[in-house]
């Protein structure tokens, strides 16, 4: 079934037993972002801990953008800042593939899974959901950290 | 009489594609817009061809039998609604006929029915689409007037039982729509109407989701201003109608300045056209309001009642499919007297995107999300639903797929 | 590239039906509104027929072509004018880009860049149509912001020899024409835009007349904003472009408030979604935005050089004609550079609309009256004018058959 | 000509020679009338000499509605206003015939040199502005007289 190239195992996997899924208390910034065209919400606490990337979350929706967003928190988790960001150019650019391309799993791990979501138009939201929010908390956390080495 | 829905959809082309791969096209989606018969496509498409010229402009034969198909389709329209000529007011959608509204009644200077200021007030639904509330949201933010609603019970009615403290003697407008675009409740009228004449306020119908599936009685109906979509009636897409009572859109101030509807222009001031053409700015969607005017014709050649009692007896099968299957949740009446064919259901451990998503790979198309109503998704406490919504080219096959559909996405993300 | 203008009209069919009795219909009225191509009328009807769906919403394959037909039809019009797809807003009409344009600023709160109060100032010119006229005059009157002009010289150009005094510090907003839809001046820009910017105000540029008919890059421009219409582009009616810069719009508060166009939602308040969606709500005038798409695409294959080149060849044609004829008059340049496809002029002693009536009995299609420009008309005292406008489908024979319907007309009311 | 249907020659008669043009002073009344497609203005002062209607007029515009003017002011002045009724009304429909009326030449004389223009819409403004402006004065006038014996 084509479908089963959208809804992989291991995508539906993490949306029945999501990772990192509960907001750890404190941390140093918090992003909640909507997907305006369904209503699904995602919070997502960034701290930096020596340096190194701790993502919790919390939030309803679809398999898809769930899925993802607990995917991404175990990818990213451990990383620093500049590590992080060619994962996040390259899961965009898998997202922006079309079904042209099917992700490079040295980077992206087991979210290779979500290269069927960019044959969806409408899902890639979806699966952007998680990653536009930790973009935002990431712009969010160095600004805060530029700040306090000013200090 | 009842329908030959697979006679009409012969009518239709896009049923003759196929969708994510063999399957027939299973449209569901009607709620958001409906498919087109050849005859409102070639109507558009002849417009074109044949008679394409600016109406109301130039002495030329072009441009008076354009101006006469434009001017047909508007009594055409009229006398759909029972209504008349001069009470028509084409826009480009059932959104711009709301703010057209708004935004007039902004412009009202004090001493004008409509002006509205502090101590004012405006009434609404916790049920309305964006496009019947934030209109009246930003007009109360623009003048002062408080904006009030009535609430949805737990049955997805409105709840009339404080209509005397919700409009009040300073209520000025009361905009609610006819049906719900995602419990499918058919609000009932004359208490609302009688409460706002009471008290001087008018009413605003949005009737995007009735006109183009029941009859329509302006008169009877007794609101004052009322709203659809063309696109939701088997027409054009950019084309919507405003109705209001003559003397009500006499006195309204306009909304969209330019061509067209003005009386005399010098370069500081100008005064207006009379009615319609008052609230007509510019060259018009000149096809698209022939275009509508094919499919109202279409429309009534087919009888809204027959298409309305189509309508229940599919919901009717479909809410008893659905009631069927373990985990589904109807939202809205189950009493067929007081809904139309729009059902909203949630399944149990499934995002409604997902069962959308399972139900696209199938060939069925129903709308997922909040529906353009998200404040009463809050009150109903979902972030989304699956919504189905039936039409004349519609039948029991349509609605079998789809139960067997909800059943089939229980299986496929519940079992892996 | 000289134009085969024969060949071109092959490819709009209403050229092949004749005009009162056996007449071949020259059109000389596409300042009006536009003849459209097979193309264009094929791109709405297919769009009908296979992929309508309402855009933006549901899951289903259907909801995916639509949405990729629409944008992909946003993206031929932002590479057409050389802009970012997020700059390029479909509204109904260039009327209503204009109108949202002076009501999204007038939303725009204190601190707001496009706030406008006492002491603020619009400027408009006087050769504006009343759809860039009415709209300021209404927004000055809301807000309190003055509103002044550029006159218009004897030579049909406008007076910037007082730029420095119109254009002042409290400026915010410059809003003309491009190219008058009655003098045909091409109204050159760069003072203009200098001067604006120097004082921080914006430029709101009506190409309604020019983006159809010569290559236009908005950056080269250099104004801020700018409204155009499918229906002149030879794309379907009901609709039209608003082009702004990203940041500008971004700015600009919303206008049409509905579906689509939000953020969040609660029953007293609302947030808005980033540009463009913020500026179209409700379910879209999708078909007509795909076919305007297949419109642009069609110009340019012919090449708007070729096109303007063609329209400047039959309009000196037409200037000789006209001026050898006793007792007509042109109003505007008579430089070919700095004037497009629009003549207008009258005929001494006969009124233009009987003028144009008796060039409706030869087929010769053309405007008369005010051109919805009624000070400029004031200004050039005359109540009416005959307008002949030319277009990529006209050829001399078109020209010629103008000129001696003129003769004709002197004839037939001149002797008897 | 087809075109002669429309231009008879006794509306373009009265069109080079207008009569009743040129506005008396005083009048009862006096109304400004504009045809907003096009710009024409008419001017007409009515005034009741022992009830009998007196009109005359000024404006510019079209053969059509300039002649109409002239014609009408020949054939309403002397009458009374309740004789006038008829004619406004009988004219009004000619108008809206749409080509299948000839006119009535007992009540409207030469005006049914008028029927031609019923046959294009365009043109049927131009031919009632001097009938509507006068129908405006009319009730002006009524509406004075009233208040007058009133008094
Ligand atoms: C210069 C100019 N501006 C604005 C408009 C208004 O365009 P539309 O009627 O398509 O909204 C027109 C055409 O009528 C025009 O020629
Ligand atoms: C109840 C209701 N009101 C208003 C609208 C807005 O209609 P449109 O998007 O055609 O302007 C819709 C449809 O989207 C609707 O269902």
């Amino acid at each position: 079934m084509q479908l089963d190239n959208l809804y992989q195992a291991v995508i539906l996997d993490h949306y029945k037993r999501p990772e990192h899924k509960g907001l750890s208390v404190p941390s140093d910034v918090q992003v909640h972002h909507i997907n305006p065209s369904c209503g699904d919400e995602l919070t997502l606490n960034l701290s930096l801990v020596d340096g190194r990337i701790s993502l919790t979350w919390d939030g309803v929706g679809c398999s898809i953008s769930m899925a993802c967003a607990s995917m991404m928190a175990g990818l990213l988790t451990g990383k620093t800042l500049s590590e992080a960001e060619p994962i996040l150019d390259s899961f965009v650019s898998l997202m922006q593939s079309k079904g042209t391309q099917s992700g490079d799993e040295e980077i992206l791990e087991d979210a290779v899974a979500f290269a069927g979501v960019s044959k969806y138009p409408a899902r890639i939201k979806c699966a952007l959901l998680s990653w536009m929010a930790f973009k935002d908390a990431a712009v969010q956390v160095e600004g805060k950290q530029s700040l306090g080495s000013e200090n | 009489m009842p329908l030959k829905a697979a006679l009409i959809r012969r009518d239709f082309p896009i049923f003759d594609r196929k969708i994510r791969g063999d399957n027939r096209l299973v449209y569901l989606d009607s709620g958001a817009t409906s498919q087109k018969p050849n005859i409102v496509i070639d109507a558009e498409a002849d417009f074109y061809r044949n008679n394409n010229s600016a109406v109301h402009r130039g002495a030329h034969q072009l441009a008076e039998e354009a101006t006469e198909a434009y001017e047909g389709a508007r009594l055409i329209v009229a006398k759909f609604l029972a209504a008349d000529g001069d009470e028509i007011v084409f826009t480009k959608s059932a959104t711009e006929s709301l703010n057209l509204l708004a935004y007039a009644m902004g412009n009202a200077p004090a001493g004008n029915r409509f002006h509205l200021g502090k101590g004012d007030g405006i009434v609404v639904t916790e049920m309305e689409h964006h496009a019947n509330l934030i209109p009246w949201q930003q007009l109360g933010k623009r003048t002062g007037a408080s904006l009030s609603w009535f609430k949805v019970n737990t049955d997805g009615r409105l709840d009339l039982s404080d209509i005397n403290s919700v409009i009040t003697e300073g209520t000025k407008v009361i905009a609610l729509t006819h049906q719900s675009n995602v419990l499918g409740t058919i609000n009932p009228l004359e208490a609302i109407v009688a409460r706002a004449h009471e008290v001087g306020a008018v009413v605003v119908l949005d009737a995007c989701q009735s006109v183009p599936h029941m009859k329509i009685n302006v008169g009877a109906l007794g609101v004052d201003f009322l709203a659809f979509s063309g696109h939701k009636s088997v027409g054009p897409t950019g084309v919507g109608v405003l109705w209001g009572r003559k003397e009500l859109l006499d006195e309204l101030p306009p909304f969209l300045f330019g061509g067209s509807m003005i009386e005399n222009v010098t370069m500081t001031d100008a005064t207006w056209a009379p009615v319609p053409r008052k609230f007509e700015a510019g060259v018009p969607n000149m096809a698209q309001v022939v275009g509508l005017g094919a499919a109202i014709e279409y429309l009534e050649k087919i009888g809204l009642e027959n298409i309305h009692e189509h309508e229940v007896s599919l919901v009717s099968r479909l809410l008893n499919g659905l009631q069927s299957i373990d985990g589904v949740k109807i939202f809205g009446p189950q009493d067929l007297n007081m809904r139309g064919g729009v059902v909203a259901f949630a399944v149990e451990g499934i995002h409604p995107h997902d069962v959308g998503q399972y139900l696209d790979s199938l060939g069925i198309a129903v709308r997922t999300g909040h529906h353009c109503a998200w404040p009463l998704n809050k009150k109903l406490s979902v972030t989304a639903t699956v919504r189905a919504s039936v039409y004349l080219y519609n039948d029991e096959a349509d609605i079998d797929a789809l139960i067997q559909g909800v059943q089939g996405a229980k299986k496929y993300f519940g079992d892996r």
